[in-house]
């Protein structure tokens, strides 16, 4: 049995992890790089553990430095999260070498899975349908730039390791292509380790739903239903749901039953998502296995009541699944939105910083995954994820209210984050139809981006910074109470003082 | 007591705000362009204020830079400016280029392309900061000579900071 | 259609309800009395209206103020929430009168429920069961002690209006029954406006078990299961859960006929709660109608997946409910604790003032209907009810450890909670058990009152006291990292500077 | 740097606690009884400590009173005084009958029995105070008179503000 669990990971899928530990019983030992000491994932864990310094490859991507730490640490078993080195065979292996339980699939079956390229040929020959595109790894830039010309532009560049849409480019004429894979490469290496690259034909205005399976190491494997996951911006999914809108109950079997045929031929254990992309006549065609829990793995808990990690860990002890697929039902809808540190009035650019307010959503039908606090201050070398709001109701209109009324009252301040863009997405209409696709964003960029015009200040915001600024003459300052709090008044705007 | 200040709002726009601190604690007359409302302001946190206006609630939220606030209500900020003059308003987002090429947010150099004197055409990338597994390429806007570079690759640098110094060259 | 809803409530309630109507796309009037300027619920709303000074009986619970404001605001409804006038028929029929929808029974049918006395005789009629009591009202005091030498000590003083438990009594003799009378009395007259008390035989060790029920205005009324309620002190719920684990399919089947039964003998529309008493041969007495949202609805909604709050809008609008009996699904289990500002270790005494610190507990399987905020603070004029933390499982062994897992991070700093309380109740084997009983915290009240002992002080503890002062010296004190946050070191306990 | 100090723990023993700063940023050497660490902190909040003890991690929240800090750690208060002499730890919860009759806690009184000079048999309610809906009920522990009162009825006070004064009635 399973009694300390060591987590090589940072931010809300730490703390997520960290939180089923708890519920279960066994102790949560956190890793931490030096950036990460004030992260909330070691304030919370049972122990925590330095693994090294900021740079990622430096520390949570260190395969020694986290295993002599796993190890120090006294633990019997390790949950990856997702990122780092969550797909990596290696580590996997590494860990089984050292006795310690690795909380995901075998090092075999994720070295299949894990290469996109070595997959797709797997799946290919057992009738899953896949996009055209590269069946050979290739190391050298001109033979990919050879298959590129064989398969026609646009060509969508991928990292062969690893997921999240990092290192992912479209390129649509031949000149771009070599600068793209370079690009493709540094990203690939600072983000999984390995610098492989491949290229396939770019579908274009697809939606990307996948099926969340689970397999056990008695030979049983089920799937949990579909998330369809279309709005991306840079290939990273920034709002996720399940029910798909887009698919009937004959799609829906036969897509989940592809995904359980894909988890057995490629003997797949633990939990996992085949991703698919569906043409906009409704076929679907494999793209590649996610050998680790999800990101967006809430929306699937909350229909079906299934706790994905813990599942995870319970397959890891050896236990048998605790449900058949007949059992597995899909109740309501739910969406999650991935807050970002990014501003989106200027191209999503990275706005780390110390948030200087939270206040988080609460309340019937909301659940936030969070990774940081008030006073956090939020390091520039990691992932921009702060946290995930996902809501649940009865039916997909619903759920879309509740989201954009939660949103609304999640006050994030002192950084940018990218709630005025999820709200706008949320209220455009072709979104509510549920008329989606991985082109969403592109498709509407005009009313996605457009926010309220800045001339038109809001009284509200011109009288609060006004009185703020007027009050701010120190603390004996008529005027504005201050309920008790500690003294903000100490500097002045460029304000007259007329009587 | 009454404050009053000029604000800048927009690329022209020019506002006039009068304050007037009222009998009843936290009461302020605010009048600001056709305007002129009873505010019901009450600090509730650090920087976080609940105003009550004509009824309605506001819940805003202002932090102070150097020689600038910024006002977030409604999922939207404001920005205002307390430089030498009068507030002035201004725009959000990445800097206009100014022959200093400057870091959009806090992150590490991760490639520089070319060395001081080096001319750069136009559109190619001069330098590339990452935060956030991010890269974001800081492309020559015209031809361009490197003046100065002020980082080296690798190095962890502040948002707003400047990585490189470039002139324009001069067409014949 | 309703379009506004005015709120004459305050803490988590009000929030909860200002929710509801965000999401129905419906405006939100928060009432606010003076003590309440800063509270929660009057900055989410979209609108506020201050109705009076800080004793509720001068604003919240003042009909003439609030109607007033209602009208001017422009509502054309108002939803009451719980406590305060949400039972009051005079400020039920008032509404009517000015053309506002009260979003609750008729006062006819709230004039009948909500009289203790009068609903005992009612659907004692109907053949429901009930407790041995007082039939009619006595304003004398000499007449109810008559009455309760004829039902035999130990006896119960309830006030007839309003709930919670608010002025309830246990007397065993004689001697003590006038005091508790004139107790109850005032107690009664302040928190619902009328002073009216009965007496009822003490059952003893009972379970409380109460139905859920909802009518609409055309005739249906349906039951949404049971919840248990046993957990109490001072006759005030502590922590609530459904499904009961005493009961059985064939027991929760007769309760919740007898529940619509009762709601169809008085002509009771909208959601309301049948409270029963479960004797420890599960035999089953009918108490009272609580003719309002309970403060436990939240688990309720989660085993059903039924939006309470909102249906009762729906309801009030005269839509016809969206769901029959065999459409209602009981799935899972869910707990709710109430997080109370009253020190658990000095006999429950309240605890108001400023919350220094704030972090509420997030993630899967976890709701928080909270009528707080860092900084806030909590005024000695109310309930001190803070918020309610609700979790979700698929069993109930799996809900207690979220339940205790969640309660363990949830940090509120600068005044009392009943947290530790709550834990050592979670912790308790009967707990865990489901040996429950109205008596649970006086039966083991002294492991549930025992904490770790005080001269035992944990190093950590010790450790943190030392470095924080020791660094107490300026904001030039070598040692403790700040972390960029402004000084809070500005003062210097008895430590000697050794070098 | 070192710091050392005497804390009372509980009623009788005292304890000798020496601080040690370590060269490293946030590294302390603590010495308390027979235990002997070195403890990793970090300020993550106005008051909040996070400590990393031995491979342990805790939350601790310190709040702080007039000559006194509270130290809430996994749920429990730990009160530290800081009287005249060595910090002391006091036990938390309402103070002992010394004749001075004090709320248990802010709120509003209610009802006062008797006047100045009337003698108020063991057992019997001198003063009632309410809050949060709660009457708390003081009552004379022996019989008393009460000398003087402080308070009129409807009155707020607050947490540990002295109601009346009462003085032990000899027995003959």
């Amino acid at each position: 049995m399973i009694k300390k669990i060591f987590i090589p990971n940072r931010g809300e899928i730490a703390v997520r992890i960290i939180r089923a530990c708890r519920e279960l019983g066994i102790i949560s030992v956190a890793a931490y790089s030096q950036a990460d000491r004030t992260s909330l994932h070691v304030q919370i864990a049972d122990e925590a553990i330095e693994i090294g310094p900021p740079p990622a490859l430096e520390s949570y991507l260190n395969i020694e430095n986290v295993v002599k730490a796993a190890k120090e640490s006294g633990a019997d078993a390790i949950h990856p999260g997702y990122g780092f080195l969550a797909e990596n065979k290696d580590f996997a292996a590494k860990c089984r070498d050292n006795g310690l339980i690795f909380i995901g699939p075998t090092p075999e079956s994720m070295e299949l899975v894990g290469d996109k390229v070595a997959s797709r040929v797997t799946v290919q020959a057992a009738g899953v349908p896949i996009i055209p595109g590269m069946l050979t790894p290739q190391d050298n830039i001109s033979s990919i730039i050879t298959e590129a010309k064989k398969i026609g532009y646009p060509v969508l560049v991928k990292a062969s390791m690893g997921g999240g849409g990092k290192g992912m480019q479209i390129v649509t004429e031949e000149c771009k292509l070599k600068e793209c894979i370079e690009a493709s490469k540094r990203i690939a290496k600072s983000a999984f380790g390995d610098d492989t690259v491949y290229v396939e034909k770019y579908i274009e205005k697809p939606r990307h739903v996948e099926i969340q399976v689970i397999a056990d190491h008695h030979g049983n494997a089920v799937h949990l239903f579909e998330r369809e996951c279309s709005i991306q911006r840079r290939h990273q999914k920034v709002i996720e749901e399940s029910p798909s809108p887009a698919i009937n109950e004959d799609i829906r079997r036969k897509m989940g039953d592809t995904a359980v045929r894909v988890v057995k031929e490629t003997g797949y254990t633990n939990a996992g998502t085949v991703e698919f992309l569906l043409d906009q006549n409704r076929n679907f065609y494999f793209l590649e296995v996610n050998a680790r829990v999800q990101v967006e793995h809430p929306v699937t808990e909350w229909v079906t009541g299934i706790d994905i990690v813990k599942e995870q860990i319970r397959i890891a002890n050896g236990e048998p699944l605790s449900f058949s697929q007949e059992q597995i039902r899909h109740v309501g809808h739910a969406i999650e939105t991935r807050i970002y540190a990014e501003d989106p009035e200027a191209n999503f650019i990275p706005s780390p910083g110390r948030i200087s307010v939270l206040r988080e959503p609460v309340g019937p039908g909301i659940r936030v995954d969070s990774g940081i606090y008030e006073g956090y201050i939020v390091p520039s070398f990691y992932d921009p994820i702060l946290s995930k709001l996902i809501v649940y109701d009865s039916t997909r209109e619903k759920a879309i209210e509740r989201a954009y009324s939660a949103l609304s009252s999640y006050l994030i301040g002192g950084i940018k984050t990218i709630i005025p863009f999820l709200l706008n997405v949320l209220r455009h209409p072709e979104f509510r139809s549920g008329n989606l696709s991985t082109s969403f964003i592109q498709d509407y960029q005009e009313e996605l981006f457009s926010y309220p015009e800045e001339e038109k200040i809001p009284f509200a915001a011109l009288a609060a910074y006004g009185i703020y600024s007027s009050s701010a003459r120190g603390p004996n300052t008529p005027g504005l109470r201050e309920a008790g709090l500690p003294g903000v008044w100490d500097t002045l705007g460029g304000w007259k003082n007329t009587e | 007591m009454k404050f009053e200040a000029k604000i800048k709002t927009g690329k022209n726009a020019l506002r006039e705000t009068r304050i007037e601190v009222l009998d009843k604690a936290g009461k302020f007359l605010v009048q600001a362009g056709e305007l002129n409302e009873i505010v019901d302001a009450e600090i509730i946190g650090p920087g976080i204020l609940s105003l009550i206006i004509e009824g309605k609630s506001y819940l805003v939220h202002i932090t102070e830079g150097k020689n600038q606030k910024s006002v977030f209500l409604a999922g939207r900020e404001y920005i205002f400016n307390e430089g030498e003059d009068a507030p002035e308003l201004i725009q959000a987002g990445p800097g206009k280029f100014e022959g200093k090429i400057k870091a959009p947010m806090p992150g590490s150099v991760v490639k520089i392309n070319g060395k001081e004197g080096d001319i750069i055409a136009a559109g190619q990338v001069l330098i590339i900061v990452e935060a956030m597994k991010m890269e974001n390429e800081m492309r020559a806007p015209v031809e361009v000579r490197i003046d100065k570079i002020m980082v080296r690759e690798k190095e962890q640098v502040e948002g707003m900071q400047v990585l490189m110094e470039v002139s324009e060259v001069e067409k014949k």
